[in-house]
């Protein structure tokens, strides 16, 4: 049998939310991690508050995920995670139709620079004052975003100067 | 040891090199590689003296030459002669190097530029040794403007304070009339002989290779040289002021070691200013400038600034010897000379740093209680100085006194009074600084004794000053190494045995009893009273005697009026003459021509090579042309 | 055999091909490889001397040596300078060199 | 530009100026260690500017996983680190197991730990050896690593059937039980990996060359390692002692007993030496495994014959062989994952590479990008 | 004592002899080369616990010339970028100046191609033109790697031909001749490099170093620069190249045992006859390429900067001093046991230093013990 | 008889590959032909039996200052990326007249002139002693000035090239 891990902290929610009342968020729990979702407006606020405040300092960005939610439109994940107190959590943004913009990491954490690369050539995502906004896995000027559910498994090869929009889009 | 003599001045240039570049970055600032350094040059020396008396008399000079460098038929040799004189010369240098080094560690401490001093300190000594050591007058004059430089560097030590910047500059100046004349001297020399060595030089005048009248010119050269580094009347202005120096500085360089290169230049070549006739020409600068300096030395209220005189004095007494042809009774007063002179200044600086730095005797007084170690031997190095039976310098007085005896009544009269004259001043800088009431309770009371790296080499340095006379005697300086008595030993030429005689040991008894009781009546206890009388019976006189005869006014005014008025008529002449007529309308000319020549200045570097290239063929055909 | 004149011949062409490249080429690096020439035009005429004129006494082959001792230090400078010159102006053209300073 | 390292400093003023060039190192580079490509603008000898591009090794394995069961996407997982397969096999059945909750027999939790620590060692060594390659040992160091290597993927094979990417693990244990003569045949090689490691020691750690090539040669410090997402050695070797084994434990991590080998000023060399300290307490673990290991089932039972999640989502971070390995998972029903991520360190690690290389020279860019021990693999995903 | 054959000029014709040496010379060299490389990969893969070539000829003895062939039936590429005609001749003025060098070399008693009497300086001369191949190599390939390589190379060749050769001049002096024959003939009751050890390390240094060996291999750094100057070149140029490097590894190694292992000279006095010298010649010219090549399996490279400084801030200033201590002692004429301590010392204390710097840093056991154990994340 | 030949192979080289260096097309063609150059000239000092010189001009010309002359070419890169610049400057051709008119003039000179001391033998070996003799005896004052300018070229060329702080 083997032991039951213990990582994931719930209460984290709360603390945030004592530490943080100005900021509005829905908290729920994944299988590891709290999850506050938060809208975009107030994204940049709570990550500021989460990395600055000394009882949460959340120092470590580990992790962006870009999800395709089709009719909800897309969503950043980032898992964060603080030295100081060993607690981690995980934010939720939905990204607003039809722009896709949210605000870049970048300058408070400069481990955000290539995941959110990623997230935008993959899915299609805009950061907003990223400030090298290129693609870095796929070709230069190619503009598809592969991990999107429209975008099929299996495409024809001619690839180049292909560009994908909006979700829920036809192109 | 002795033909490898040079090693003495190489180990202080090495030594300077290290500080020069790894100083600042020593233990200690490299005090200690200063202090090494000159005991070793003191050890050294007297391997290279008793290796030089074991070579005996036969084998003087000791001879090293090498050939440096050979031009055409031209051969240039460098290389060291010791002899006597040259012995006399270093035992003076090293022993007084060694003290003031030991002394400096203790004046210097917490000083700026620490490293520096000790460096150029040891530039100063490898330089001086040079000097002594060198067989020809080319690295004599590299040496001579070495010991310049390096003194040049430690007068301006202090170079935050105007006075020393100044002090430096006027030293160099002085100096360079004088080296001048040197460089000159040298030049007729070789002109003359095609030589520089000193030996071939003095070997080709005995010969009578030189005409008088030529002989007479250049050794009135030579002479100039001597006077500025021997600061003899006019140009002892700078040695005072040099005094702005550290004060262990002023010891080395000022009283005992290269002052004295003036005095040891002459007794070099004092068969050459013999047969030159010109020996006069030195007895008369001298007892001039030992009267003049005595005068102004009673003036004087600085302590350095009395000593400074005092050398100066001191200095016209060895010329005074020379100049009646008796080199060693020079050469011994400039031995013991230098003992007392260098005692009598360490402890002006020992007072010094006692006194945190006053210096005015008016400040000063009775400060044997706070001192005495600085107290008792400064009262045996004034007593010296005055001339006290047996101490060193009576008898080399005494020496100087019986060689101008053959000289005329009045020369003798003379040299006595500025006898007397050195015992007042003496007495007075004594009284006025150590006996007597504290003129100012406020520094008495800070006064405090200094430690013992300073009061060593003053009590070493004393002790010197008492037996350092007894070389004269036969038993005793053979008992040292100076067989037959210092005279002897230093003039194989002109053996003088020494002789007591006991006439003149009562007249110099006496002349020492008059200046130093009339010295010490006037300033005893602090009266001034007495000491003012002089100031206010005359104070005309006295003015002039504080003002150093006006021989910095008159300087001052001869730059002022005579140089500037000249000028002002150049530049009269220049502007309307040269400037107006000549330059104008030749530049109108000229650039007329160049606003036609212009157009070839295109700055391309090819088109001048062009016209090179081509300017070379063309002279080239043309030369063949007119050949053929 | 060989007689000297060959040899004066000899460098007396080279010398006037490395005048021609100082004169006619404009890359400063080309003038002193021209300069280097000449002075193994000169060289090779001191040796020449030497060697057929005085050989007890080899003043031409010493010549020789300072010669191309006083060559590697002007290379050197040179270089610096054509270095220095690239540097600031981006060329190494001696015409586009034209003032003491920029 | 000394070899005194007081001495030295990055004095580009003083050199001798040149034109600045562009120099391609890679796709195809000795030093890149697989298709990775960096324009480094050099200045002379002196590194003024660096370009990574990556990219050439991508797969497409978030798509590939979303478009596949999870049984069936574990063949893509094990190619993410190549090196160590077994790790990635390890952290996504863990992951697929949390969120569809799956309890592991116990024997399997010690299988996998052995399998994942030998996983760790094999990368190690492989990152030992080029490392040593890419400071200029002829190939030395390299075969030393490639001998232990050797037992190791032998040792594999005979687990597993298979060297490089065994798709050993299973969603609820492993494929099957160890063969009878493991224990022994496993001291043997944990023997063997010893030596293999004392000689690298002596062969790199203490060489004079070697130290004065990678002694102080680009410290990092922990706020910029944070800064910058450093995780695993890189992180560790700036002196944090981070391990996701301890702080956020799985597995039977907790019931062993190991240490965190941290560095000093997170240089180059600390960070090799990290990696090679770390070696040794895998050896450690897998000692500990082996005598725990208890009897038992390797693989669950009453598993489902497909494996369906209806909802649920997380992120599950393991201790990967170059940092923190995440697996990010996100069920809405069906037998496939609707979003599948993989938090890579090398990814991670590498993205800082200007920041390190600028101001150094060429030599030492090579050193310093061998130093990351990244995986194109895993940084491509 | 047997006088070998061709002591005489062959024929009393000087040019024929000449010729007829040099062939032999180049014949055995090439023998050699081939040797030299399957030599290297041999013992390099014996110290990595490898076996090496095994599969060519017994014990892979044929794999040279395998390798040989291989070379010369394959495509020469010659890049579109490069300068033509730098490219192509760039591996012959490689080749040529250690071609150059064999005809001075010893090999036995005055028997060489020619017995020149300023040998040590034609040895000098002539290696000093090896840069300019190298520097064409890296100029004309259109390739910035070569481009690289070529720069360093040839920064790497000037600097560290200084100390090369004012530490043999050192030794040069202590000789008090430039003729090879008559150093090696010196040796007959001691070799050299027991007098003047610190020049043989100087010298061995720099010889890496001119070689481009390890750990001085900075110009053609696999790793770094893919191999440098010889980057774009392919098939037999390439492998001029390569018998360039191989052939003055083996030139330099006779040169080297000449001059301070005793090259030739029987070591107390007992001379066997020219066929036993050869025989001494190579063995102990083999005896500095197994140095060379163990150094080559065991250190990493250094850095550019690194060997730059080491060069111009300890090795010629080694050897300036060397040089000048050898001055003292022959002008003073003190006696050899005295100059050969101080020079002991000298090197003890160089490679002392060398030592000690390394014992200077933090070791490896410090660093183990400078761990922090963490059980809590807690930073 | 042998000799003339080869002196005669190696005079039209010489003359061939110098007029390579100012005629050739790339600077780098140029450097290269230099070198040829310079060992041939090199050669003819072999020709002259002083081989002393030839070694010198092999070690100083071939091995540092060309080396010199093409590193300066690659740390400038003008050989390979330089803009491209017109190679022959406007004075060609009066350039060309000159350095015609100094060779025919040198030419002149040297066939023309009677060489006093010339006894026409071949070329007499030097022995290295001599030159060693010469040199650090009669000529020892111009060799330390030569050291002297050494130093000071080498620091010169360091400060030169050496880049400025405000750059």
């Amino acid at each position: 049998m083997s032991s039951e891990p213990v990582i994931g902290e719930p209460e984290i929610a709360a603390l945030v939310r004592e530490r943080l009342p100005d900021i509005p968020f829905e908290a729920s729990e994944t299988k590891t991690y709290a999850d506050l979702r938060v809208a975009p407006e107030h994204f940049l606020a709570l990550v500021t508050g989460l990395r600055d405040d000394a009882e949460l300092s959340f120092d470590l960005l580990r992790n962006i995920v870009a999800l395709d939610m089709e009719e909800a439109g897309l969503e950043a994940k980032y898992q964060l995670y603080s030295f100081p107190h060993g607690h981690a959590l995980q934010i939720t943004v939905p990204a607003p139709i039809p722009s896709c913009e949210l605000p870049s990491l970048t300058g408070l954490y400069p481990a955000a620079n290539w995941h959110e690369r990623e997230a935008a050539e993959m899915v299609g995502l805009v950061f907003t004052g990223h400030p090298d906004p290129r693609n870095l896995l796929l070709e230069e000027d190619l503009r598809i975003h592969p991990l999107r559910k429209a975008h099929p498994l299996q495409k024809a090869e001619i690839l180049q100067g292909i560009e994908d929009g909006p979700p829920g889009v036809e192109v | 040891m002795a033909e490898h003599a040079w090693i003495l001045a190489a180990v202080p240039g090495i030594a300077f090199i290290v500080m020069a570049a790894l100083g600042r970055n020593l233990p200690r600032q490299g005090d200690w590689l200063a202090v090494l350094c000159a005991t070793s040059i003191f050890g050294l020396f007297f391997a290279v003296l008793a290796n030089f008396l074991n070579l005996g008399g036969g084998a003087w000079p000791v001879l090293n030459s090498i050939e440096w460098t050979a031009i055409g038929d031209f051969k240039l040799n460098m290389g060291i002669a010791v002899d006597p004189i040259t012995i006399v010369m270093l035992a003076v240098i090293t022993t007084v190097a060694l003290m003031v080094n030991i002394f400096s560690v203790g004046y210097m401490k917490g000083e700026p530029r620490y490293w520096w001093y000790f460096a150029v300190l040891q530039l100063f000594v490898a330089s001086m040794l040079m000097l002594v050591l060198a067989d020809n007058l080319l690295l004599l004059y590299v040496a001579w403007e070495l010991v310049g430089l390096s003194s040049f560097l430690l007068i301006g030590h202090y170079w935050e304070r105007r006075s020393a910047v100044e002090a430096a500059k006027k030293a160099f100046i002085t100096t360079r009339v004088g080296d001048v004349g040197l460089l000159i001297g040298i030049i007729l020399f070789w002109e003359a002989t095609g030589t520089f060595n000193i030996l071939d030089i003095i070997h080709y005048v005995e010969e009578g290779a030189i005409g008088d009248t030529r002989l007479f010119v250049t050794m009135m050269f030579i002479l100039l040289g001597a006077m500025g580094k021997s600061a003899q009347l006019p140009f002892h202005v700078w040695l005072p002021d040099a005094m702005e120096g550290p004060t262990p500085v002023s010891a080395l360089i000022h009283a005992a070691t290269m002052v004295v290169a003036g005095v040891y230049l002459v007794a070099r070549l004092l068969p050459v200013f013999e047969a030159a006739g010109a020996l006069d020409v030195v007895l008369v600068i001298g007892l001039l400038t030992a009267l003049f300096s005595g005068v102004v030395a009673f003036a004087q209220t600085d302590i350095k600034k009395v000593l400074a005189y005092s050398t100066v004095s001191q200095l016209g007494f060895m010329f005074v010897a020379l100049g009646a042809g008796y080199a060693s009774a020079g050469m011994f007063h400039l031995f013991t000379h230098a003992f007392f002179k260098a005692l009598l200044f360490l402890g002006a600086g020992s007072v010094i740093i006692g006194t945190h730095h006053h210096q005015e005797m008016g400040q000063l007084g009775g400060l044997w209680r706070k001192m005495p170690i600085t107290a008792g031997t400064f009262l045996i190095g004034s007593l010296a100085l005055a001339g006290l039976f047996p101490l060193a310098g009576f008898w080399s007085k005494d020496e100087i006194l019986h060689a101008v005896e053959g000289q005329g009544t009045f020369f003798f009269f003379l040299i006595s009074i500025a006898a007397i004259m050195t015992a007042f001043y003496t007495a007075r800088l004594f009284v006025r600084t150590f006996l007597g009431k504290p003129q100012d309770e406020e520094i008495a009371s800070h006064t405090r004794e200094t430690g013992p790296v300073m009061t060593l080499p003053l009590v070493f340095l004393a002790f010197m000053s008492i037996v350092a006379g007894f070389f004269i005697f036969h038993d005793f300086g053979s008992a040292f190494g100076f067989p037959g008595g210092f005279s002897e030993f230093v003039f194989l030429h002109y053996p003088h045995a020494f002789h007591v005689d006991w006439g003149l040991v009562g007249l110099s008894t006496a002349l020492f009893v008059i200046g130093t009781f009339g010295g010490a009546w006037f300033y005893w206890n602090g009266r001034l009273d007495r000491s003012t009388v002089m100031a206010e019976w005359q104070p005309k006189v006295y003015e002039m005697v504080q003002r150093k005869f006006y021989f910095d006014d008159l300087y001052q005014f001869l730059i002022d009026r005579v140089v500037l008025g000249f000028s002002y008529l150049v530049s009269w002449f220049d502007r309307f003459a040269v400037n107006d007529t000549g330059v104008d309308g030749s530049a109108t000319m000229t650039g007329y021509a160049g606003f036609l020549l212009k157009h070839l200045q295109t700055g391309r570097v090819p088109n001048y090579a062009m016209a090179i290239a081509a300017g070379v063929v063309a002279l080239t055909l043309i030369s063949l042309a007119v050949g053929s | 055999m060989v007689p000297m004149e060959n040899y004066l011949v000899l460098s007396g062409i080279i010398f006037s091909l490395g005048v021609y490249g100082v004169l006619a080429r404009r890359n400063a690096v080309l003038v002193l490889m021209s300069v280097e020439l000449m002075l193994n035009a000169v060289s090779l005429n001191f040796v020449a001397f030497s060697a057929y004129l005085d050989p007890d006494k080899a003043t031409g082959i010493i010549f020789a040596v300072f010669v191309i001792a006083v060559a590697a230090a002007e290379v050197g400078l040179a270089l610096a300078i054509v270095i220095r010159l690239f540097r600031n102006r981006s060329t190494a053209n001696v015409d586009e060199a034209a003032t003491m300073r920029w | 530009m000394s070899i005194w390292p007081e001495e030295r400093v990055a004095a580009a003023d003083s050199d001798l100026d040149t034109v600045d060039m562009t120099v391609n190192v890679g796709p195809q580079h000795p030093a890149t260690h697989g298709v990775f490509r960096m324009v480094l603008t050099v200045d002379g000898e002196l590194v003024v500017g660096c370009e990574p591009y990556i990219g050439y090794l991508h797969r497409g394995l978030e798509k590939l996983s979303e478009n596949a069961d999870y049984r069936q996407a574990m063949g893509w997982w094990d190619r993410t680190d190549y090196l160590a397969g077994m790790c990635c096999e390890g952290a996504y059945t863990m992951a697929v197991e949390r969120l569809a909750g799956i309890e592991v027999p116990e024997r399997a939790d010690y299988i996998r730990v052995i399998m994942m620590e030998l996983s760790r060692i094999n990368s190690h060594f492989m990152f030992l050896g080029a490392f040593g390659a890419d400071v200029g040992s002829f190939g030395t160091s390299f075969v030393y690593a490639w001998r232990e290597r050797e037992r190791i993927y032998d040792l594999f094979e005979e687990v597993a059937g298979d060297r490089m990417f065994p798709t050993y693990f299973r969603i609820g244990g492993v494929t099957m039980d160890l063969p009878d003569n493991f224990e022994s045949r496993c001291r043997w090689v944990l023997g063997s990996i010893k030596q293999g490691l004392e000689d690298m020691d002596g062969l790199l750690t203490g060489n004079e060359v070697f130290v004065e090539r990678c002694r102080g040669l680009t410290p990092v410090t922990p706020e910029q390692a944070i800064a910058w997402g450093f995780t695993g050695p890189m992180l560790r070797a700036t002196g944090v002692p981070w391990d996701i084994r301890k702080a956020e434990p799985y597995s039977v991590y907790p019931q062993i007993d190991f240490e965190i080998p941290v560095g000093v000023q997170g240089d180059v060399f600390d960070r090799f030496h990290v990696r090679l300290a770390e070696c040794y307490q895998s050896v450690r673990i897998i000692e500990q495994c082996l005598e725990q290991m208890p009897e038992g089932r390797v693989l669950a039972p009453k598993l489902p014959k497909t494996l369906r999640i209806n909802d649920g989502e997380l992120y599950m971070p393991t201790e990967g062989t170059k940092g923190e390995y995440g697996v990010y998972l996100m069920a809405q029903g069906g037998t496939n994952p609707y979003r599948a991520k993989l938090r890579s360190p090398s990814f991670c690690n590498l993205s800082a590479l200007t920041e390190l290389v600028v101001g150094s020279y060429v030599a030492d860019a090579i050193i310093i990008l061998g130093s990351l021990d990244i995986v194109l693999g895993e940084v491509d995903k | 004592m047997s006088e070998f054959p061709f002591a005489d000029p062959f024929f009393g014709l000087s040019w024929l002899d000449a010729i007829i040496r040099i062939v032999i010379v180049v014949l055995v060299m090439t023998l050699v080369v081939v040797y030299l490389t399957y030599g290297e990969r041999k013992v390099v893969a014996r110290f990595q616990m490898r076996l090496g070539p095994t599969r060519t000829g017994p014990i892979g003895l044929l794999q040279g010339f395998a390798d040989a062939i291989k070379l010369l039936i394959k495509e020469d590429v010659r890049p579109r970028n490069a300068d033509r005609w730098v490219f192509e001749f760039a591996p012959y003025l490689t080749f040529i100046p250690v071609f150059l060098v064999l005809v001075a070399l010893p090999f036995a008693q005055d028997w060489g191609v020619r017995n020149l009497a300023l040998g040590m300086f034609f040895v000098f001369a002539v290696l000093g033109l090896n840069i300019v191949g190298v520097l064409m190599a890296g100029l004309g390939s259109g390739n910035k790697y070569a481009l690289l390589g070529g720069v360093r190379a040839a920064a790497q060749m000037i600097s560290y031909e200084i100390p090369l050769v004012v530490a043999l001049l050192a030794v040069a002096m202590v000789a008090g001749t430039l003729d090879l024959n008559a150093i090696v003939g010196m040796q007959d009751s001691r070799p050299f490099i027991l007098i003047q050890p610190l020049a043989f390390v100087i010298f061995f240094t720099a010889m890496l170093s001119e070689l481009h060996r390890a750990p001085f291999d900075i110009p053609v750094a696999e790793s770094e620069i893919v191999g440098g100057y010889f980057v774009e070149y392919s098939g037999i140029r390439w492998s001029m190249f390569q018998l360039a490097e191989y052939a003055s590894l083996w030139a330099f190694s006779i040169f080297g045992s000449a001059i301070f292992l005793g090259g030739w000279a029987f070591p107390f006095g007992e001379d066997w006859g020219w066929g036993w010298q050869l025989v001494l010649t190579l063995i102990k010219s083999l005896i500095m390429i197994m140095l060379i090549f163990w150094v080559r399996a065991t250190l990493p490279r250094l850095r550019m900067d690194q060997l730059m400084s080491f060069c111009w801030k300890a090795l010629i200033e080694v050897s300036f001093a060397l040089l000048l201590v050898n001055g003292l002692f022959l002008y003073y004429d003190w006696p050899e046991p005295i100059l050969a301590a101080v020079n002991w010392v000298g090197a003890i204390l160089f490679l002392g230093g060398i030592y000690l710097r390394a014992a200077r840093k933090p070791s490896t056991k410090n660093l183990v013990g400078s761990y922090k154990h963490a059980e809590v994340p807690n930073p | 008889m042998t000799t003339e030949v080869l002196w005669w192979i190696f005079a039209v080289a010489i003359v061939a590959v110098s007029a390579g260096v100012v005629f050739a097309r790339t600077v780098i063609h140029s450097a290269i032909f230099l070198i040829l150059s310079l060992a041939g000239v090199g050669a003819m000092y072999l020709f002259l039996t002083i081989e002393f010189i030839a070694l010198v001009q092999f070690l100083i010309y071939g091995g540092a200052v060309t080396v010199l002359i093409l590193l300066a070419l690659m740390l400038t890169r003008m050989g390979i990326a330089g803009r491209p610049e017109p190679t022959t400057g406007v004075q060609a051709p009066f350039g060309a007249l000159v350095a015609a008119g100094l060779m025919a003039t040198l030419i002149g000179v040297a066939v023309s002139t009677a060489w006093p001391g010339d006894l026409g033998q071949n070329a007499v070996a030097v022995s290295i002693e001599n030159i060693g003799e010469q040199m650090f005896q009669n000529f020892g004052a111009p060799f330390m000035i030569t050291a002297a300018l050494l130093l000071v070229a080498f620091i010169g060329a360091i400060v030169i090239a050496r880049q400025e702080d405000e750059d």
